[in-house]
């Protein structure tokens, strides 16, 4: 039903399937910039998320893709309402975060979890592993004592470590073994959603592969629903349904991981496409490299119209006027662009 | 810049609001009172004589008036009249506040000169025998309370050997421009008064400098073939530079406000002297002009130290 | 007047992450044998400001109220060990006063430098973790305190309350605390910004826990360096408030007072001074060096070359 | 600075510097005769150490020891107490005059006054600084001029001119409305402000205009009458003044006398060993030392004064105050002559009554001694019906006698006494309370407290308090003992007895010598018997003179210490 009234009033981009957990909505989070002490005045704004719309269904993978800056963790992070939106929806299995408050957004975050880009800093120093996963079982009043000692080692089972490491501090771990007390963390509350920020970026190249297995097979296990942000398109392509592209605050482009990655619409998504190189060498030499020249613009003054347009090789007048609607090109396909394909 | 000065200014003004109200508050709701202070002991004063004391001082209005008439003078720059030396409280200060800085940019330029070396030395030498040494001296002076500091060095120096004057800023007879009796008279209290100074520079100096030891560039400016010592210096000094600047901030103002203890000791006409009989007396005009002045001086040092920190670090600057 | 600004440690804790803290810290601490003397020279004063009854009755058998003004300025003597440190103006015991004076002074210190840490964490947490309004206001309150000479405010709030101990740890306690909240406050600006606050937050941990179990945990050890520092500042302020008249009262000795009524009276009794100026001096000095040192010993920065 | 505190402390009890006539004072035995050495010459320099600064240098609107230091040097009186023998001595005046019935006084001026500055000194400078007094509205000297006839009329501006003053040639008459035996000193000794210079601020048609911010208060001209003109002041730091070499008395030889200021009492007495200040008064505790000094002549005269311990009668919870016996008891149970002896090296003298035993109103004729009697005071405390209890403490019907015992913890001395005071009442089954508070603090305490039983009669929220009073040379004690005075007044302590009224009441109105001398002592006797203070003791001034100086003749009474300033001489 909810679904409905959004088709009516706003992008389509919400409407998915009846199974959707959770609808992002025209989601924008500005953060003001001020002067002066006593008498705060505002003098602009970081326009990080600027109106965004998308739906995660139950059970899939949604990558969220986008060069550093581009506001893909500030999306992340509001849509768990670790900021306050300052505009549009967020809906999680029905229920309308961005009014919650108190006790009644405590007892949603049991059900949507986050996993951190660095493992050396979402760890506490001066907790021991045991604190650290015990601590969402005590904080949800899940499990206690003996049975919060037996719930975190069964998790660190899970997760792939030696139960009885619960007395250690995060320092005595490697980076990779760290990712996997985050996640364990995350697993903790036996939460629906995850949000995966960047979750193997800071890792060594040679564990980010066990790191993303494990992700994977705790989807299947616990039926979990991921938003796996990145910023670059070869990480998401293995472990993602679909995929989002975000530049400056926008989406430009969803699509299902195959037709993203075989049609890709909009400009951006095709340079970002180029950057990806392919192990066949033969197709690898082949490969047209896009280059994009110039630097992301501020997110405190984005460009006029589309807002890719000052970079893009196919700019034309209107590009600079008119910001592109986001439109549904073929089946579950979105883009944003004036002259797609 | 003008604009960063101009705006910091008026942001110190709630500040000095604040001071001025909590001083008088307090000078308010403390007991006693300068008129029955005066008038305890002399004999045979009259209720008349009180009720026109209280009038004279202004202590017959209520309090907000007293305060807001204070405001209004103060808006004109003039501090009134002290109750006790029936004198404008801005010539009082006059006489005192040059005092009080003479002595400490004094003894701040002992604090730097002493203080910074014995930190670089202590940091070489980490751990060893001289460490540990330099640790205790750099320390040792400001561990032993000032007073008994001050009373010590009188014994030995000025009664013992007479090298020192014990006290005052002159001698009496002598002309005010001799600076070497001006320097005699300075050698006790700019000591003791930088006592504070080198126990703190000197750690300051000492962690800076070890922090300095551990990177890199140091090795590369040896391999430059500088001297180890001129690197160690140069680049430990540019690093310490801000927390000193930070430090020095809130330093200048507290030396400015005067430093009570050593001033008494060494009988220096300063303004910490000037300030505690005020507040004894309860000589009002004296305790807020003081407190106002020592305010605004605050703030004035915070805006230096923040135009210091933009020269020093230009990733401060906007 | 001690200059409590430049106090200030000189580094923050973002570093500090990866070092196994006091495990490292012990290994390094057990090599500074410097701050090992200083610790125990601390301690031996705390045991013996502890046992201070139990020494005074059953060895010395005077209080420390206990005259005998015929016999006085008694000189140090080891017949009687009641004058091992000489006796005062009104012929009581030096070193019974001594060790109540040690009580008294180090009460004094820890307990105002136990407001200052609390009110200074209390404040300091809520300005860097709310930050907004409060962060504004209390921005405000401490630099309007700061603005005011320390002394003034010393000299009418010692007038207004009185001179006694309690008072007198409530006084001090409530007047260096804006510096412990600045420096709370920065770190605790920085901590907040770091993953594992937001990933408390995520769980659902409340405000509440994440400032006091996250934060604090983290900002504790550096603020205790600063506070045993803050402890010697105090004593040394005790002192200098006996000498203006303000300090601790007689009949109760404290270090201070006994200093200052020594140093007036020293043609007569010399032997009076040197004493309480000895234990002012070694635990100030102690301080320090405890606090110096452990600093030292807690900076992963300084490794060991 | 301890020291500096207490005598700072004992600024504010300073009454009135008045030096009267009929004064048959006796200099302390210690005061040991300065033995001249060589012939007087002239020039140098003389330091005074202070511990404090002066603060207005205006004979009307001073209130402070400093300030009187200086501006006796600047200002002269008509008449001026003798320092050693205590009797009135001509000064500007050559001739003075009392009334029997202590209404009319006359001064006769001596020959060829003239200012420092050549303008003659006439009757019109007396007249005229008694105008500026009663015009000003900060001054607390009133009382010394107020009951001549007309004065608070032209103070009050209803009149032109004060109709008791007449000035006739070289003879002033000043009349008085009432009696006022010390008129003769209070006011005799007032020093003269010129006329020439500090007319300009009064108009004798607006009683508006005044000199209390006249710039010459803090910067007195070049016009002085005394034997030294003021030359500058850095302040806190020191006062300058030159010879005037038309001093009345004959050109003084010293050029300059110089008043510098050194706060902290050790400081103090290190400057006068090194020589950087000539001449000193300090406390006990710097007394050994300086004597060894082999530079220094020592000095040693009482002063009038004391420091007591105040019993309050009107405070609830403390009645047993008000029973003599008690009262008694605790002058009888504390052993105040050790405490001079042990403390104050014997330079003291016990006091059982006020009037100073220098006085020439004192007779010890008839007084109880109350040498210390542990057992005699106890017998007094079992006789008023009170039994120990089992914490060793007297009581009587629940009351125990037990009170808290104030002080302020600025002088060093009276906290002292508090100790000992607190241990030997213990022993006799008193428990007084040691309780220190500022000195600002304490004052309002005693004056302006309010009792929660006797605050409408007077009474003050204390038990009883450890204090002192500097008294005037003359033996007037008023505004201290008076039933008037209970409330608000200076008898803070609520004691009222008939019998003192009286003898106070003759002593202001009966002004022949023999009659007054008979008030005080029948006043002293009442008191004595009372012991409404345990009077504690008069300390001595103890002063230490650098070698060089010579020609000094200091003593108890009047100038004091400055006493024959022309004849000081710096040996070369």
């Amino acid at each position: 039903m909810a679904a409905s009234t959004f088709q009516e009033t706003t992008s389509t981009a919400t409407a998915g399937s009846g199974r959707n957990l959770v609808v992002v909505d025209n989601l924008v989070m500005h953060f003001p910039l001020t002067q002066g002490i006593i008498f705060q005045r505002q003098v602009g704004a970081v326009r990080a998320v600027d109106g965004i719309s998308f739906f995660v269904e139950k059970g899939e993978t949604l990558g969220l893709v986008g060069e550093s800056g581009c506001g893909k963790s500030t999306t992340g992070r509001a849509l768990l309402q670790l900021y306050e939106p300052t505009g549009g929806s967020v809906r999680f299995d029905g229920t309308e975060l961005t009014t919650l408050k108190g006790e009644s957004l405590r007892k949603m975050r049991r059900r949507m979890q986050m996993i951190f880009q660095d493992p050396y800093a979402s760890l506490n120093p001066r907790m021991t592993v045991g604190d650290i996963i015990g601590e969402p079982i005590e904080v949800h009043h899940l499990a206690a004592g003996r049975k919060k000692q037996d719930r975190v080692q069964e998790l660190l089972k899970v997760v792939g470590l030696n139960p009885y490491f619960t007395n250690r501090y995060p320092h005595e771990f490697s980076g990779g073994q760290r990712q996997r007390i985050g996640v364990a963390r995350a697993l903790a509350v036996e939460p629906d959603f995850i949000v995966c920020d960047e979750p193997i970026s800071a890792l060594d190249v040679s564990i980010r592969a066990q790191i993303v297995n494990l992700l994977e097979e705790l989807q299947g296990k616990f039926n979990l629903t991921y938003l796996f942000i990145a910023h670059d398109l070869s990480v998401v392509r293995h472990i993602s349904d679909r995929v989002a592209v975000m530049y400056l605050g926008k989406i430009v482009e969803l699509a299902d991981r195959k037709e993203l990655y075989d049609h890709p619409l909009h400009p951006y998504t095709q340079a970002l496409l180029s950057a990806v190189p392919i192990p066949d060498p033969k197709i690898e030499a082949k490969r047209r490299r896009i280059i994009l020249t110039g630097d992301v613009p501020s997110p405190v003054n984005p460009p006029s119209g589309c807002r890719f347009h000052t970079r893009c090789w196919k700019a034309q007048k209107i590009c600079s006027e008119v910001d592109p609607e986001f439109i549904e090109h073929s089946a579950r396909h979105w883009a944003a662009c004036h002259f797609p394909g | 810049m003008g604009r960063f000065i101009l705006r910091r200014l008026l942001q110190g003004i709630p500040t000095l609001f604040g001071v001025t109200l909590i001083s008088f508050a307090l000078w308010r709701f403390s007991p006693g009172d300068p008129v029955s202070r005066l008038v305890f002991g002399a004999q045979n004063v009259t209720a008349e004589e009180i009720a026109a004391l209280r009038h004279f001082y202004g202590l017959d209005q209520s309090l907000p008036e007293q305060y807001l008439s204070w405001l209004g003078r103060i808006a004109h720059l003039d501090f009134g009249q002290s109750f006790l030396y029936h004198r404008p409280v801005t010539d009082m200060i006059m006489s005192a506040l040059p005092n009080t800085l003479q002595l400490a940019l004094v003894s701040l330029t002992i604090a730097l000169v002493i203080g910074i070396p014995l930190g670089v030395i202590a940091a070489r030498s980490r751990g060893s025998f001289i460490d540990q040494v330099v640790r205790v001296f750099g320390v040792a002076g400001h561990a032993i309370p000032s007073f008994w500091f001050g009373y010590l060095f009188i014994l030995v120096f000025a009664v013992q050997f007479g090298l020192f004057p014990v006290g005052g800023m002159l001698t009496i007879g002598k002309s005010e421009l001799d600076v070497a009796d001006r320097l005699r008279h300075l050698v006790g209290p700019a000591i003791a008064l930088s006592l504070a100074g080198i126990a703190n520079y000197s750690r300051l100096m000492r962690t800076e400098t070890l922090d300095i030891l551990g990177q890199d560039f140091i090795r590369a400016a040896q391999a430059k073939g500088l001297r180890p010592r001129t690197v160690l210096y140069v680049h430990a000094l540019r690093n310490a530079l801000l927390p000193i600047i930070t430090a020095l901030g809130g330093l200048l103002a507290v030396l400015v406000s005067g430093s009570l203890v050593i001033e008494q000791v060494f009988a220096w006409p300063g303004m910490g002297r000037m300030i505690y009989e005020a507040a004894v007396s309860k000589d009002y005009p004296i305790v807020m002009a003081a407190v106002f002045i020592s305010g605004f001086l605050l703030v004035i040092s915070y805006i230096a130290r923040d135009i210091a920190y933009g020269v020093a670090d230009p990733r401060v600057r906007r | 007047m001690a200059t409590a600004e430049a106090t200030a440690p000189a580094f923050t804790l973002t570093q500090a992450t990866n070092a196994s803290l006091w495990a490292n810290a012990w290994y390094r601490l057990k090599k500074d044998r410097l701050t090992i003397a200083a610790a125990v020279m601390l301690l031996t004063f705390v045991v013996l400001a502890l046992l201070a009854d139990v020494l005074a009755q059953n060895l010395f058998h005077k209080s420390y109220t206990d005259q005998d003004l015929l016999n006085n300025y008694e000189k140090p003597t080891l017949a009687d060990p009641a004058y091992w440190f000489g006796g005062d103006e009104i012929g009581r015991s030096q070193i019974v006063r001594l060790l109540y004076g040690a009580r008294v002074s180090l009460a004094v210190g820890f307990g105002a430098a136990f407001i200052n840490l609390t009110l200074g964490i209390l404040v300091g947490l809520s300005m860097g973790y709310f930050r907004g309004w409060f962060d504004d206001l209390m921005q405000f309150v401490v630099t309007t305190l700061n603005a005011i000479p320390g002394l003034y405010l010393l000299l009418i709030v010692a007038v207004f309350f009185g001179p006694s101990p309690v008072a007198l740890v409530l006084i001090l306690g409530s007047l260096n605390w804006p510096g412990n909240a600045l420096y709370v406050r920065g770190q605790t600006l920085s901590l907040r910004e770091r993953d594992f606050v937001t990933a408390a937050r995520v769980i659902g941990v409340n405000s509440a826990t994440i400032m006091f179990r996250h934060i604090l945990r983290n900002v504790l050890p550096l603020v205790f360096i600063v506070s045993a520092i803050d402890v010697g500042q105090i004593i040394l302020t005790e002192s200098a408030l006996s000498f203006l008249g303000l300090g601790i009262q007689q009949p109760l000795p404290s270090w201070g007072n006994m200093l200052t009524h020594a140093a007036q009276d020293l043609s007569r009794g010399p032997w009076l001074v040197w004493a309480p100026g000895a234990a002012i001096f070694v635990t100030v000095l102690c301080l320090y060096l405890v606090g110096d040192g452990l600093r030292d010993a807690l900076d992963p920065r300084l490794k060991e070359s | 600075m301890g020291s500096f505190r207490s005598y700072y402390a004992g600024v504010k009890f300073l009454a009135v510097f008045a030096l009267l006539a009929l004064v048959i004072g006796a200099c302390s035995p210690s005061a040991a005769p300065q033995t001249s050495a060589g012939t007087p010459v002239a020039g140098g320099r003389v330091i005074v150490g202070s511990f404090a600064d002066a603060k207005v240098l205006n004979p009307i609107l001073n209130n402070d020891v400093p300030s009187q230091d200086v501006l006796n040097r600047l200002y002269e009186s008509l008449v001026q107490t003798d320092t050693k023998t205590g009797q009135p001595m001509p000064r500007l005046a050559e001739k003075f005059d009392a009334s029997p019935d202590g209404k009319t006084f006359t001064f006769t001026l001596r020959d060829g006054l003239v200012w420092s500055d050549g303008t003659p000194f006439s009757g019109d400078d007396f007249k005229f600084t008694v105008q500026a007094t009663m015009r000003s509205k900060a001054t607390t000297r009133k009382s010394n001029f107020q009951d001549i006839v007309g004065a608070t009329d032209y103070g009050s501006g209803k009149a032109t001119d004060i109709a008791g003053i007449v000035i006739n040639g070289k003879t002033i008459t000043v009349n008085f409305a009432k009696a006022s035996c010390p008129a003769l000193v209070n006011m005799g000794t007032f020093r003269i402000l010129p006329k020439s210079v500090f007319g300009k601020y009064l108009d004798a048609n607006d009683a508006t205009k005044n000199l209390d911010n006249a710039p010459e208060n803090t910067s007195p001209p070049p016009v002085a009458m005394g034997a030294f003109v003021f030359k500058e002041w850095k302040p806190n730091d020191h006062i300058t003044l030159v010879r005037n070499d038309k001093f009345f008395l004959g050109k003084p030889l010293l050029d300059e006398w110089v008043y510098k200021i050194v706060p902290d009492g050790n400081a103090l007495a290190a400057a006068e060993k090194t020589g950087e200040v000539d001449y000193v008064t300090v406390e006990p505790p710097y007394l050994e030392d300086l004597k060894k000094q082999s530079n220094l002549s020592f000095f040693s005269y009482l002063s009038p004064g004391y420091t007591f311990i105040g019993w309050n009668e009107l405070h609830s919870g403390n009645e047993f105050f008000q029973d003599k016996n008690v009262r008694q008891a605790l002058t009888y149970g504390l052993d105040m002559q050790q405490v001079i002896d042990k403390i104050y090296l014997g330079e003291g003298k016990k006091m059982v009554a006020h009037t100073p035993p220098i006085s020439w109103a004192y007779n010890a004729a008839g007084l109880n001694t109350y040498n210390f009697d542990a057992a005699k005071a106890e017998q007094l405390i079992q006789a008023s019906g009170y039994t120990k209890g089992a914490d060793g403490i007297y009581q009587k019907g629940g009351q125990k006698l037990e009170f808290d015992l104030w002080t302020h913890p600025d002088n060093p001395t009276r906290v002292t006494l508090q100790q000992v005071a607190v241990e030997q009442y213990k022993k006799i089954g008193v428990n007084a309370i040691p309780k220190q508070e500022a000195f600002p603090a304490l004052v309002d305490r005693l004056t302006k407290s309010k009792d929660a039983k006797y605050g409408d009669q007077g009474g003050h929220d204390f038990g009883a308090v450890i204090i002192g009073w500097s008294l005037t040379d003359d033996p007037d004690a008023y505004s201290i003992w008076h039933s008037s005075q209970a409330a608000g007044g200076l008898d803070f302590i609520g004691y009222k007895n008939p019998a003192v009224d009286k003898a106070l009441e003759d002593g202001r109105t009966l002004c022949g010598t023999d009659q007054r001398k008979a008030a005080y002592q029948n006043f002293d006797k009442q008191l004595n018997d009372d012991q409404p203070y345990n009077f504690g003791f008069a300390g001595n001034t103890l002063l230490f003179v650098n070698k060089r100086v010579q020609g000094l003749a200091p003593g108890s009474f009047g100038l004091r210490g400055f006493t024959d300033l022309q004849k000081w001489w710096i040996q070369q």
